[in-house]
């Protein structure tokens, strides 16, 4: 046959170098799609370059199960809500983890004398696919809102892991010396229950960065099954999945503001130090809370953006911060516009004095009754600091004190973003209907600070 | 004229390179692109894919491999399209001005 | 239904109850209009304006006789006369309890809504004329003030030497006195503020001033927004408390009010006497007997050295924003009065509403 | 040597042409100070404090009769017959050309060095009156504009209704044009401004405001950073040109001038009957006939609803800092004139340093 | 003997992690001197495990070798002045590339039957190496001052160069199917004289990428000998010096507004685009320019900056912006104090004007009397868009217009920005003195825009 | 049982994500730090030392093939040498508050 083990290597070369593309391609919106083709293509060669090899030598199995899965997959994927893309990423993980496991099994079964160096290689990876496979479901569970959302938890719970995981370890080497197949058995049940205690204590709010987690694992078991079977493509994938995993998943804690440590050993202390943020609160309440960089994302590419300032913007004197904000999407080709309401502030005309010493152009200033017919015409409002002036309960609730105001209608834009630093209402003390509404994020902190961080990232402080 | 190298070691120097890679690449990822990653990474650890191959694909491993191998190819395989398919519909959201 | 607006006579008074935009919409309501002639002059609004905008230019006799009579000042008594029994008064009434001339009107059947009755309830805020009208006082003390001082406001660096940035202390950081903190920082002054309510600190923090903080072991928060009367023992405490601050002020302007009591002393007269002459002191209290002793009520005084401005109406120094803000005030309160009828609009019960019950003068 | 410091007698002056910190310094240059009793009370400075400083007090003969006489404004004829001859003169002369005062003073042998005439150098800088008085000026004039106007300068949004903010024009962006444009920014205003000099039109921008930009086929910049005096033709068409801009506006501060020639007119009669009533002039050109034919010197005016404001002295209106300044440019001015000698300063040959030479009025 | 190939792999691989943290700890100075010591630990552990290796046999040549090349290489070191650092490193360039054509030659010798994949890599290392020695020999030349710096050039260089390329190439082609000594020998004279053609036609402020780029070359050089002697280390290291080197060059390039294109093609076209801008006119003038980030790294470290607007900075309209930079060094733990010359700007008071509007507290700033006697203890001044009014020729040039006018005396703190956009003079049309100071450099482009990167920069911009 | 992969593509693999960490490691340098890190570069391009060492040390290569790689030697050393040195000293000027 033509196709040598170096084309192939060469092949896989290839393939590897797509995958590391693709996954940078992911991290910058105008790369993205790119970047998932990227990943496809890798995927085809790194399919076709094993078909043809050698080794592989009947096809039946191998269409079934490949038609098989495209079929599932395809339908799946087509099929399922927006809203249901983390469970389906969870079902899929735990599909990867099981298949890790089979593979190094069938590796196992399949190869006529196996080394310690290999049983070990071996033990590495079905170990990591069964905490990924159990992890997953339970994931998976907690989101379809099968299991309970609630973290679970037990006293001694880290202490049985701990006795768990080394069990296990201490099985696998076992194993690795004897090549004893009830080791085996009983290191892949423990395994699979460790990945039931892992990943049960972990609450709702976690999961994402949970399935990043576990994401991760899958791309150890991917590399662990790479030695076993001395398949280079195997452990480049599997490394960079399974450390860009664990980036990922400290990037995501990090931009929700989770202990990366909490997650990994599933609930470590989690009740103490986020319980009671904001953020939390928020979840608590049903109002989505956003991170800058995600209101950023929306306004850099709007065509019109509204800010809707009020006592907050003054209390944060955040007016100067504004004014960049504003150059900084001009720049971009965005629209913006100050909303400002009547009563905004604590004195008439409260945020006409800061916005004009910011030296804010009047012409970019309008009045209430100006600018209402404008919102539903409007990409992203930036709520900075206001309350009562957008609160539609002024004009649903007969029994608020605010009932009969007039108000700014942020809420008939297609985004709107609150920035303020709790859940607390404003002057009138009246709850905010707009924050419940499906378009609104509230994203936390002072609005100064906040909006540093919108003007960096749109300077590209991101990379 | 010199010793063989055990390939392990080799496969190590892979790994611990792969591993930097794995490292640098995603750092600076927008927010927003964080959920669609998650999903193409998946994707990509659908490359046990090749592993399950090996199993299924070799007449010599007997039968209860190569079935075993056969479950392996349709869980990777569902992965590996869902995974993709997800990723583009993802993707698909992020409508861009104009 | 007829509604008049007459010319107002206080002395020094140039403001007017409405302004042609204003006439235009009423009459758009179905009202019909009657506007003494000259009434609009002396704010920047000549009577052709009015005409063009529909109104019926007359006497003084005829835009008393009407039903709804709009006025900024409070009647004085020859006005009682002059209006027709069962209408209705709108305006200011400048009084607090027992009042002649308000006894007059309802013996007259004349039903009185007093503007300073207003409630500060979110509704009513466009309603409210003490509100619009004490931001217009804070921003035009403050020019007064800066330009009765002999030196820079800001702060001055040029090859003729350096000027210091003003001190200014504001008292009170009610509706006028944050709209003086912001005018005062807009001219680059160095402002300090005071008030007896706690949750100003903030407010004065908002517009970049620096909160002055006493511990007067008591709060001076009242009802409605405003401040209570502070114990003799806590009063005495104030002003000693603030003694030194205001005497190293270059400008204090002072808006402390207590609604229906004497303005309360915050600045002794030891303290002006320890104040860098040339110092001026613009007290927006005078009215109500002055937040400092010196002060002249309607007078320019100086004392020890330091300019006493007593001026009681500054909302009169700026006529022409000041009448249109409270003719808006008053469109908006009419707004939620009337039910629109065959033969033009008609009166809702004005008890029946939390606002107009507020603002209606018992018997 | 002795220099005295003479109260200012011209009317409405408040200015005084030193003040005790500049004194002290003097003195500590070995002068000897004889200041007129009440010289410095009007700005704001009490004779003790001149005392304190060690100056002699003493009365207005004894403060002409000096070696070094310093005034603020230009001297009258009978303040010629004090002054002691072979003396000094340093102050405004208040002319150009020809000057009986001056001759008189010549004639009776006291060297005169005119502050008008200093040289606009680098150097000179810190000794130039006519900027630091232009500066107080320009601030002072924008404080007036704001004060008679009967709206908001700034742009404000309440619920009794929106002010747009002030469109502010100011022609002329020299020393007090541009602090005119400043302080009207300050105070939230809309500000355009214009000048023939087209250098102006970054450092109008480089104030936040908004350039005016006329093509005249001519340009404006004439000698030493004056303008010179336009072609009629250039005139003409300015004046038209101007027009628009002009009756759009709600104050005009003007503050164009050229050396020793009438003040070029750019407000015409026709551009003020356009304007919204109540809007206001403030002409800083006045005193040389105005850039607004209606402007009456020292007057305050009321042409087709437009105040016309024709004050010609405001640093007059801030005396304290006006009087501050000018002293220090006088005093940076004689450190240059002296040197140190055995029994006190002696002068040096005031033809040799580029300064004095220029300010030197000759026979 | 114990150490076996397999040992010696893995001190390599620990080498060579050590030189990526080593690489990595350089990009910050905070790990820099770490990155340092990694980098030396790195070479001690690949020498070490070469020296243990069964291959080397014979000690006394390389005792020699080394303990000649590590005098001479303490002494260089040493000894060289601080601002010849540039010379020095190019001198060590050369020294690399000569190492390596003489690694491929003495491997051809040595090698008893090499086959045509190992003498191509042979002379992919020869080529480069041979490059990157005469072409470092050009550049030290020209910054010792042996050569002129000014850029060579002659019509139909780039064709001759490309001519040159191509046959040096057709005989190392030649040479891997022959094994001709003579191809060899001529192929090796070619790329010597290509390495003095490429770097003659580049200006001397070129240079530091130049050297960037020569050593990117030599990195390409170690990773042919790599393949060539079938050493990993060799090849990952090669391939990290060579690839982090270009992009550094590439960086270089950027923050110099230089076009990469030019400095690798020595000199292309690098009249007309580079020729007149502000960096090129100061860099005639002997005026010291400097990147927004240098600027940066020097403030963000000091203990106390003073700022010195100008009617540059009123142009600009920059005062919000400073505001920012203010409050982002007073973070920093940093005295930042703004002076006040009495005619900065075009009117009296110009520069208060606008530092009060963008509400920079009164007592940060100073004027020239109160703050001159600081500047000594000062360690950064920034020039604001001021120019006469830091001017020393008003103190010393009894000719100059400003003569006599008093000054804020700028020259005396430790280093010395000015922020202007090009070397145009100031009001008085006087040329400044203080440009040409040892301690200045000039930050070309909008006051506005320059301070924004700044701020960007302190915000952690960078990365 | 597999056939023998060309240790050549090994090497290829190696170079590649060496490349691709290459790439990525000085992104973000400090502008003050471009010229210390060219100096660390050049000191660890000094790893042409290992090969010249293997030339070096070969007495089977013959007098010549050791005499090249005796002056290959030299040279690598007094850049490893020098070239780290000249870091450290140029580190050095980088003194730090406090
Ligand atoms: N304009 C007037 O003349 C006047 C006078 C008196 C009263 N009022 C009343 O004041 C209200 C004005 O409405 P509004 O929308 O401007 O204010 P608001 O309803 O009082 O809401 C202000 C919001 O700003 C947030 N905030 C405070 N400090 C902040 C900071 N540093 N960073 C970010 N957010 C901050 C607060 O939420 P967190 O605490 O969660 O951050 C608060 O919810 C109306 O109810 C009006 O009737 C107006
Ligand atoms: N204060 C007064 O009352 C007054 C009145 C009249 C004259 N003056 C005179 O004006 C001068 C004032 O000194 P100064 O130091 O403030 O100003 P300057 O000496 O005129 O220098 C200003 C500098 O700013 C730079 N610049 C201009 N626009 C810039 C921008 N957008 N970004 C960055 N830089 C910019 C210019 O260089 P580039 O072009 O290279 O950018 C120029 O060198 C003195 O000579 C004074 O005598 C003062
Ligand atoms: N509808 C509304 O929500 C609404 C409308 C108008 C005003 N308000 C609020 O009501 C508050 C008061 O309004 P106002 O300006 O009409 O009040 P005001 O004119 O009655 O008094 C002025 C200020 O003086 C202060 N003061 C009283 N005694 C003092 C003392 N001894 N020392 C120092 N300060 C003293 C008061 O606290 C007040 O802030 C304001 O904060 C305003 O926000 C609310
Ligand atoms: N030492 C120095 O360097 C120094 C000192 C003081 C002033 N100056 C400069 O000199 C310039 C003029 O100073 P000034 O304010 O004393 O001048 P000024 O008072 O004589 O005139 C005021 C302004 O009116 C303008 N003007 C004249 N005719 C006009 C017309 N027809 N239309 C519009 N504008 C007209 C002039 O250009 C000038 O800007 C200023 O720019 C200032 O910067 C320099």
């Amino acid at each position: 046959m033509d196709f040598t083990v170096n084309h192939q290597a060469l092949a896989y070369l290839v393939a590897a170098i797509l995958f590391i593309l693709g996954l940078k391609g992911l991290t910058h919106p105008s790369t993205a799609r790119r970047g998932n083709v990227y990943g496809m293509l890798g995927m085809l060669i790194a399919v076709v370059a094993t078909l043809l090899s050698r080794e592989v030598q009947s096809y039946g199995f191998i269409i079934a199960g490949m038609t098989g899965g495209a079929v599932i997959g395809t339908i799946l994927a087509q099929r399922i809500q927006m809203t249901a893309m983390p469970q389906l990423v969870a079902a899929l993980h735990s599909f990867v983890g099981l298949a890790a496991v089979l593979v190094a099994i069938g590796t196992f079964i399949k190869t006529a004398s196996p080394g310690a160096v290999m049983m070990g290689e071996l033990s590495a990876g079905v170990i990591i696919g069964a905490i990924t496979f159990t992890g997953s479901v339970i994931a998976f569970g907690k989101l379809q809102g099968l299991l309970s959302g609630a973290p679970v938890k037990f006293t001694g719970q880290h202490l049985l892991n701990a006795a768990m995981g080394l069990a296990t370890i201490a099985l696998g080497v076992y194993f690795a010396l004897t090549g004893s197949v009830w080791a085996l058995a009983l290191m892949t049940l423990l395994a699979l229950i460790i990945g039931v205690t892992l990943i049960i204590p972990i609450g709702g709010a976690d999961m994402p960065v949970v399935i990043s987690m576990l994401n991760s694992y899958s791309g150890w078991a991917a590399a662990a099954t790479g030695f076993t079977l001395h398949n280079d493509l195997l452990i480049i994938v599997g490394a960079l999945v399974g450390c860009s995993g664990a980036i990922l998943s400290y990037i995501m804690c990090k931009a929700m503001n989770r202990s990366i440590i909490n997650v990994v050993f599933g609930g470590f202390g989690s009740d103490d130090a986020v319980g009671d943020s904001a953020g939390a609160q928020a979840a608590e309440k049903g109002v989505k809370s956003a991170a800058v960089e995600d209101a950023v994302y929306w306004m850099e590419d709007a065509n019109r953006v509204i800010i809707i300032p009020g006592y907050g913007m003054a209390v944060a004197q955040a007016q100067h911060s504004l004014k960049e904000l504003m150059e900084l999407l001009e720049a971009r080709g965005v629209e913006v516009k100050f909303a400002i309401h009547p009563v905004a502030g604590r004195m008439p005309g409260h945020m006409n004095v800061l916005l004009a010493e910011a030296d804010i152009p009047y012409d970019r200033v309008l009045e209430m009754d100006e600018i209402n017919p404008d919102f539903p015409s409007t990409d992203v409002v930036l709520v900075v600091g206001a309350n009562d002036v957008v609160n539609p309960a002024a004009k649903e609730d007969k029994t608020s004190p605010i009932y009969g105001m007039p108000i700014l209608e942020a809420g008939r834009a297609r985004q709107v973003y609150f920035l303020k630093r709790s859940m607390r209402p404003g002057y009138s003390g009246v709850d905010n209907l707009l924050f419940y509404q499906e378009n609104t994020s509230l994203v936390f902190g002072d609005a100064k600070d906040t909006i540093d961080g919108m003007n960096n990232a749109l300077k590209g402080g991101g990379h | 004229m010199p010793e063989v190298l055990d390939p392990s070691i080799i496969a190590l120097y892979v790994f611990v390179l792969a591993c930097f890679i794995g490292y640098w690449v995603v750092w600076g990822v927008t927010p927003s692109l964080h959920t669609p990653l998650v999903a193409l990474t998946n994707a990509i650890s659908g490359i046990v894919l090749v592993g399950a191959l090996l199993v299924a694909g070799d007449p010599q491993a007997g039968i209860l491999a190569q079935l075993i191998g056969f479950i392996a190819v349709l869980l990777a395989s569902i992965n590996v399209f869902g995974g993709f398919l997800v990723t583009h519909r993802m993707l698909s959201m992020f409508k861009k001005k104009k | 239904m007829k509604i008049g607006i007459p010319m107002e006579t206080r002395p020094g008074e140039t403001r007017v109850a409405s302004t042609p935009e204003v006439v235009k919409k009423l009459i758009g309501k179905g009202f019909d209009l009657l506007v003494e002639s000259g009434a609009g002059v002396r704010a920047g609004y000549p009577d052709a304006d009015y005409e063009q905008a529909g109104a019926r230019l007359t006497d003084r006799a005829g835009a008393f006789a009407v039903d709804l009579l709009l006025k900024v000042r409070r009647p004085d008594a020859e006005d009682v006369d002059l209006m027709q029994p069962g209408g209705l008064y709108i305006g200011l009434l400048e009084s607090c309890g027992e009042d002649p001339v308000v006894a007059a009107m309802l013996a007259k059947n004349v039903r009185v809504l007093g503007m300073e009755r207003m409630p500060r309830t979110s509704r009513a805020q466009s309603m409210d004329a003490l509100s619009s009208q004490g931001n217009l006082a804070g921003y035009r003390a403050t020019l007064e003030a800066a330009a009765r001082y002999g030196r820079f406001f800001p702060m001055m660096m040029t090859s003729a030497g350096a000027a210091k940035p003003a001190r200014v202390v504001v008292l009170g950081a009610g509706v006028a006195g944050l709209q003086a903190i912001a005018t005062a920082r807009r001219l680059g002054a160095d402002v300090h503020a005071y008030d007896v309510r706690p949750e100003t600190r903030e407010q004065i923090l908002s517009l970049g001033a620096k909160p002055i903080v006493l511990d007067l072991g008591e709060s001076g928060a009242g009802e409605g927004g405003y401040a209570k009367e502070l114990s003799d023992e806590a009063k005495a405490r104030q002003q000693a408390a603030l003694a030194d601050e205001l005497a190293k002020a270059h400008v204090i302007i002072t808006t402390a009010l207590i609604p229906c009591r004497p303005a309360p002393v915050l600045v002794t007269e030891a303290v002006v006497q320890r104040m860098r002459p040339g110092s001026v002191i613009v007290d927006l209290a005078a009215a109500s007997g002055g937040n400092c002793p010196l002060t002249v009520a309607d007078e320019i005084v100086e004392r020890h050295g330091v300019t006493i401005v007593g001026i009681t109406n500054y909302p009169a120094l700026i006529p022409a924003d000041a009448s249109a803000f409270y003719a808006r005030n008053l469109y908006n309160l009419i707004e939620i009065m009337i039910q629109p009828g065959e033969s033009g609009p008609t009166w809702k019960d004005l008890a029946a509403d939390d606002i107009t019950a507020a603002m209606l003068v018992g018997a």
